[in-house]
């Protein structure tokens, strides 16, 4: 429990951070902090095959890619993040805090009747994620290699200096 | 650390989509409204393994397992999404930067009525 | 009547001038004769075909000859239904005829005349369309596709203000007739609620309304039907409230255009009411005929005084043609049996003389480039048979005894007296009144014109310059006024093929249900005296009927009998006994 | 948390043990995801080819990507009368509606293919690789319109909409084309997010992903699963209404077709509309099918959020596109109000679901399709040497130089205002028809008033390049090479043939 809480609350700050940062670098870091944390969290949920993939694939890839790129585009330094009072930015603040007072209030009030888990604790073992990865999920698993066809082959387009 | 509610960890994701939410509305650097959408996803998968790991139903073993795969499935592929949709994402924003040397959304008004 | 047939004559007919407009697009631009002779050509032929449908008109019976069924969207129950009758069989002609002389008349036209003609053919078909339509949504289709046609004819051959002036004119019918969409949807859904099939057939969905079926479980939607269908034909009419875009439309439109316009387009209106609201909502046009005719008659006393405060020549005959129309609509909704002929009548005869004013107008500005009166003056000096042309059809529109004119708007007054004298549809005297005075506003506004552009001295320079009319227009003109004088003189060559029909239309309105004709009905006819009679069915179509007793007499009210409220159904007072 | 992977081991022992006795492996029916793998396969053959023959023509491309969209129509053809299927568990189904989508997206696909050639050549962007990604883009759809279970619907959507991101932004030394890309994918990444997160919802709520499922394994006691559910639907009702461009989600529209090249917005316009509307409709229909207690509350939830969203789509879309000069952005607003159009006869089949059909979508759907393909097909002409305009200016004088193209834009025009005999107007009546039909004469008449409304803009375009001459911008056009005026033929006579062919049309491809 208090290790669930620790780690929920530094996820929260870090996001927060990502929000909060005007530099895209310090941005990028909270979001690496929160995407580790997430990963113990679902350590915690017996899912231990998505941690590790959640370290590798987030922070390993996705948030290396962003750092490369911001530090391409010279853009460590703080530059967009004015602090006016822009309508956007309560129209913002207003909109996420309804979202999260609705939702939390309506649907997440009274989870008594889901208090313990259902799955058993190795349902997010290695095994039983391949056995149906690779049968009933065959078809979306295709699918998703054309969905990095189409990412590695858009990136080239949209990037390379001369096609 | 297994006591924990059903509700915690959805709140924990509601508030991390929220704050995402909040971000891509008022930030006005497309790299960090596109970290702002990461983040939301990942408050999503949060989610998905919370309700995989909680799973409602009292059906037999066999839909039982179909269920709570499924969670995790939806996790897989949602990371997968979101790698294709990185280098996408980023191509654009460098192609973006590379016509006009800065990349301010607000600057973004040459598509007007 | 719903056995494949395939197609036929009346095809021929309908489609002649779109085949035409077709090998016309083929051509080269380069070369603008081919395409004026080539459409005149074509719009010839389509005459000549039309002449021989005439020919085979059977004019002893009230239901739909040389029908032709193709299937199309069994779905929906639409389906390729065409067919004449004695009230279209008229428009058919007039439509061919006008647009010969239209078609002549375009070749003043020197800019884009390949497009030109090709939109004319276009225009001819979808209005041929209309006439012979027996399918509502074949209706609808026609309808509207004679938009576009005219829509560009406005907006690229137009005067300074084309471009307003089309959009109007296209949004206006537009705007009208998409609820009487939605109205035609709706009775045949209601048609497949009775008989479980869908059919949009005009002769279907009134056979139904014949028996009285039809209306039996939504009698309380009837009104609002009406009014659906009666407002998209107000508005192409136009009517009163609805009239504003004619004039926008007749100034700004080429000759062609406004002679297409007033000739024709306006008679879909008109030949609407005839065609679907008459024998769709008997009950609802009984009682709501009285308002219709006010409209018409503010329409004919609107049209008068707005005409005779204007200062273009144009405008002043598009006016007059909004007064023309009302007498149309007034001799329609007296539902008089003389009424309705006349209306009839009047359609034909406004399609000649003011189809003929506007070319006469056309002709005199191809010259000057100018419509105001003030540019004119003493152009009888100058123009000695152009004058005399000129005033012959002026004196047709004023509706002087001996041109066609007269005949139309006497006969609609003389139902309008009629109905008037039995207190019936809620028309007055007053309305008749008022309706025969907007005949005298005519000649006052016309015969006012006529004295400032022909009379007086030639003030402008650039009269002095102007040549007679060369022969070829005489010849056209001529065309036009050897109907106006038929016309006036001996009526009986159009009357007699359109009594049946109109007769019977009438008595879909006013019998009492069961004993209304009904067009898929064919054992009952119209006979020579306009009784509705019961016959031996015929053999073909066009062989003589015997007849084996008399249904409903002739010029036949159902409330003239007795002391009963006018639509007992409806207001529900006529339910208790004396 | 280091005890939890020592203890895992054993446990997962017995899982496994568990599920191997359970395990059934799933039907696999390979002539159900045919069209799909050509559709995809083909794309790969064109990468390949675009390798193996780096700066010349596309012209080996173009011919091997219209073979294979050919060969896929045909493998969907083949598939028309055969029994419904789920296969490769539930991912996907073949159904006649689904194989109905399928066809008019190639058909969509093959009629871009055809007239893209030309036009990227004029604009000098003429990319290879921009083959490849409209059909993996078109191959998305397919996906979408063919599956019954979110995580397919889903991945399909990305799929669609990742392909067109890039696509938006290919004509890479143009602001407008790239800042159009970069609207469209935050905020298509944004929608998808909030998409995702109503997945979870209603899979918290069901412990399932597949449609039917979720409308009919629910708890009809439990409160807070109710509101689960209820806040999922309209999170993915959200997600796709972004797509499908609903009101009020339709901010992106205008600018992401304004920006982006004319023949991506003529697949966008219509491929990604028909993708959204299917995943809507399966979503929408799953709950109305299942005759369940919980299905008609949902339904009860969901019918007057979507009256409205159809009233205001139809009204906004319309009388925004009155003020606007651009033909692309008219014709993005004109697709808003389309969408609301199509939503009213979502409706009318959620209201009656016996004898309304999908008939009305799919025909719909069709006629939408070919008009405003062949509508862009004709503006893309505007496009000469590098440039190009999309102002209505930019059309004046077209008659004269591309006489034919005009004539087939005054029929996609008079199709898209719902002039008969066009299938536009057939569309229309079919609308109205079942609205009448499912009680909801209100939608009707606003229909009716937004059509009359649309006559303004759209008569507006065609008068642009028929009628006027003054003020041309551009004394030139692109010449007409024989795939645009093949797009153009094609769609004008399929405009017509829509109606003519009728009975056989629909009995064909609806089955009714």
């Amino acid at each position: 429990m208090t290790v669930f809480m620790v780690l929920s609350t530094i996820a929260i700050l870090a996001a927060l951070g990502v929000v909060l940062f005007s530099s895209p670098v310090r941005s990028a870091l909270c979001l690496v902090f929160n995407f580790f944390t997430l990963a113990f969290i679902y350590f915690g949920l017996k899912t231990e095959l998505l941690g590790i993939t959640q370290i590798v694939v987030y922070t390993g890839a996705i948030m290396v890619l962003f750092l490369f790129v911001i530090m391409l585009l010279n853009l460590g330094g703080p530059q967009t993040w004015k602090e006016r009072f822009e309508f956007r930015t309560v129209l913002g603040f207003g909109f996420g805090f309804a979202l999260a007072a609705v939702i939390a209030s309506q649907v997440f009030a009274n989870f008594q009747y889901f208090d313990k888990p259902q799955a058993p604790d190795s349902f997010g073992s290695p095994q039983a994620l391949g056995r149906v990865l690779f049968t009933h999920y065959v078809w979306p698993f295709e699918i998703a290699s054309i969905l990095l066809l189409i990412g590695i082959v858009g990136s080239i387009m949209l990037a390379k200096r001369k096609l | 650390m297994t006591g924990n509610n059903l509700a915690d960890y959805l709140t924990l994701g509601l508030i991390m989509f929220s704050i995402g939410a909040v971000g891509v509305i008022v930030r006005r650097n497309p790299i960090v409204i596109f970290m702002c959408i990461e983040l939301m996803l990942n408050a999503v998968n949060l989610t998905f393994l919370a309700f995989a790991r909680f799973t409602p139903t009292t059906a037999a073993l066999a839909d039982r397992a179909e269920s709570f795969m499924s969670g995790q499935m939806m996790v897989v592929f949602v990371m997968a999404v979101a790698a294709a949709e990185v280098a996408v994402g980023l191509g654009i924003i460098m192609a973006i930067y590379r016509l006009r040397n800065e990349i301010d959304i607000d600057e973004m008004n040459l598509l007007k009525g | 009547m719903n056995e494949p047939t395939g197609l036929g004559l009346v095809s021929v007919v309908t489609f002649l001038p779109l085949l035409g407009a077709i090998a016309l697009m083929l051509l080269p631009k380069e070369f603008p004769n081919t395409h004026r002779y080539g459409a005149l050509l074509v719009s010839i032929l389509t005459f000549g075909v039309s002449m021989v449908l005439y020919q085979r008109f059977d004019a002893t019976t009230y239901h739909f000859q040389m029908t032709e069924f193709v299937p199309w969207i069994p779905q929906f129950g639409i389906h390729y239904r065409v067919g004449v009758d004695g009230l279209s069989i008229w428009l058919v002609m007039l439509t061919t005829f006008l647009s010969i002389i239209s078609i002549w008349f375009s070749f003043y036209v020197s800019n884009r005349v390949k497009e030109y003609m090709v939109l004319l053919l276009v225009l001819e078909t979808a209005m041929l369309g209309v006439f012979v339509s027996m399918d509502m949504i074949l209706f609808y289709t026609f309808f509207e596709a004679s938009l576009i046609p005219m829509y560009f004819l406005i907006a690229i051959w137009g005067g300074e203000r084309r471009s307003y002036a089309a959009n109007k004119f296209f949004i206006y019918t537009f705007a009208g007739s998409i609820f009487m969409l939605i109205g035609m949807i709706w009775m045949s859904g209601q048609y497949a609620g009775i008989t479980g099939e869908r059919s949009f057939a005009i002769a279907d969905i009134q056979n139904l309304v014949a028996g009285g079926t039809f209306w039996s479980t939504a009698m309380h939607l009837q009104p609002l039907l009406f009014w659906a269908f009666t407002l998209a034909f107000l508005i192409k009419t136009p009517a009163f409230p609805f009239h504003t875009w004619l004039p926008d439309a007749h100034v700004e439109a080429p000759t062609a255009g406004s002679v297409i316009l007033a000739g024709v387009l306006l008679k879909m209106g008109t030949y609407g009411f005839l065609r679907f609201v008459l024998p769709f909502f008997p009950d609802a046009v009984q009682k709501e005929a009285g308002k219709v005719v006010a409209l018409a008659v503010i329409g004919i006393l609107y049209g008068a005084i707005v005409a005779a405060m204007q200062t273009d020549v144009k405008k002043l005959i598009a006016y007059s043609s909004v007064a023309h129309m009302g007498f149309v609509l007034f001799g329609i909704f007296t539902l008089n049996h003389t009424g309705l002929v006349g209306a009839s009548y009047q359609q034909l005869a406004h399609g000649i003389s003011t189809g003929a004013l506007f070319l006469m107008v056309g002709l005199l500005y191809e010259r000057t480039h100018t419509r105001k009166f003030s540019d004119y003056g003493g152009l009888k000096a100058q123009m000695p048979v152009y004058s005399a042309l000129f005033l012959i059809v002026m004196l047709s529109s004023v509706g002087l005894p001996g041109t066609n004119g007269f005949i139309g708007e006497f006969m609609a007054l003389l139902g309008g007296f009629d109905t008037a004298a039995k207190g019936l549809y809620g028309i007055p005297f007053a309305y008749v009144v008022l309706a025969g005075a907007g005949v005298i506003f005519a000649a006052v506004y016309l015969l006012w014109m006529f004295q400032k552009v022909f009379y007086g001295p030639i003030t402008n320079p650039d009269l002095k310059r102007l040549k007679d009319l060369k022969r070829w227009e005489v010849a056209m003109c001529s065309l036009l006024i050897v109907f106006v004088f038929w016309g006036g003189l001996y009526p009986n060559t159009f009357l007699k093929p359109m009594e049946p029909s109109i007769a019977a239309i009438r008595m879909m309105a006013l019998n009492p249900e069961g004993d209304r004709p009904s067009w898929t009905n064919l054992e009952t006819e119209i006979d020579n005296k306009g009784n509705l009679v019961q016959v031996t069915p015929r053999e073909r179509a066009g062989d003589a009927w015997e007849t084996v007793n008399v249904v409903v007499p002739a010029n036949f009210y159902p409330e003239s009998e007795s002391e009963e409220p006018i639509i007992p159904k409806l207001t529900g007072e006529g339910a208790e006994p004396h | 948390m280091l005890s939890t992977f020592a203890d895992s081991t054993a446990a997962a022992k017995a899982m496994n043990d568990a599920l191997a006795k359970t395990f059934t492996p799933p039907t696999v029916d390979w002539a159900s995801i045919l069209p799909v793998t050509l559709v995809v396969c083909t794309g790969i053959l064109g990468l390949i080819i675009e390798m193996l023959r780096p700066k010349r023509n596309n012209n080996a491309i173009v011919l091997t990507t219209l073979v294979g969209l050919f060969a896929a129509g045909v493998s969907v053809v083949a598939q028309f009368g055969a029994a419904d299927l789920e296969s490769f568990g539930t991912m996907v189904l073949r159904d006649r509606f689904g194989s109905a989508i399928q066809l008019i997206l190639i058909l969509v696909t093959g009629l871009t293919v055809m007239f893209s050639e030309g036009y990227l050549r004029a604009k000098r962007i003429a990319y290879g690789e921009f083959y490849p990604l409209l059909l993996w883009s078109a191959s998305g759809a397919m996906i979408m319109a063919t599956t019954k279970n979110l995580l397919m619907l889903f991945l399909g959507l990305e799929v669609l909409s990742i392909a067109l991101y890039v696509l938006a932004g290919m004509s890479r030394g143009e602001q407008k084309s790239e800042e159009s890309a970069l609207k469209y994918f935050l905020l298509g990444s944004f929608a998808s997010a909030f998409l995702l997160y109503g997945i979870a919802m209603l899979y918290g709520a069901t412990g399932t992903l597949h449609l039917d499922g979720i409308a009919s394994a629910w708890n009809p006691g439990d409160e807070s699963s109710r509101n689960l559910m209820l806040f999922g639907l309209v999170l993915l009702l959200f997600g796709l209404g972004f797509k499908a461009a609903f009101v009020p989600f339709h901010q992106w529209t205008p600018d992401v077709y304004q920006g982006a090249p004319t023949n991506v917005t003529a697949f966008m316009a219509a491929g990604s509309k028909i993708g959204a509307v299917a995943a809507l409709w399966r979503v929408l229909d799953a709950s109305v099918t299942n005759q369940t207690l919980f299905a008609s509350q949902l339904q009860d939830f969901w019918m007057p959020i979507l009256f409205w969203v159809a009233i205001l789509t139809m009204t906004v879309g319309n009388l925004v596109a009155l003020v606007q000069k651009d033909v692309k952005r008219i014709l993005g607003y004109s697709s808003i109000a389309h969408a609301g159009y199509i939503l009213v006869a979502i409706l009318a089949h959620a209201r009656n679901p016996e004898a309304i059909g999908f008939g009305t979508v799919v025909y719909y759907l069709l006629a939408y399709s070919l008009m405003t393909v062949g509508a862009l097909a004709v503006v893309s002409m505007t496009a000469t040497g590098g440039k190009e305009g999309t102002r209505l200016e930019d059309l004046h004088g077209l008659w004269k130089r591309q006489p034919f193209a005009v004539v087939c834009l005054i029929v996609f025009m008079a199709s898209l205002i719902g002039v008969p005999p066009t299938a536009g107007f057939m569309g229309k009546l079919m609308v109205f028809n079942d609205a009448l039909n499912s009680g909801l004469m209100e939608l009707a008449i606003v229909l009716a008033v937004n059509s009359v409304i649309s006559v303004f803009y759209y008569v507006g375009i065609a008068k642009a390049a028929f009628v006027d001459d003054e003020g041309a911008l551009r004394r030139e056009s692109a010449p007409m090479n024989s795939g645009l005026a093949g797009t153009c033929a094609l769609c004008a006579a399929g405009v017509f043939l829509c109606v003519l062919l009728y009975n056989p049309l629909t009995v064909w491809l609806v089955g009714r």
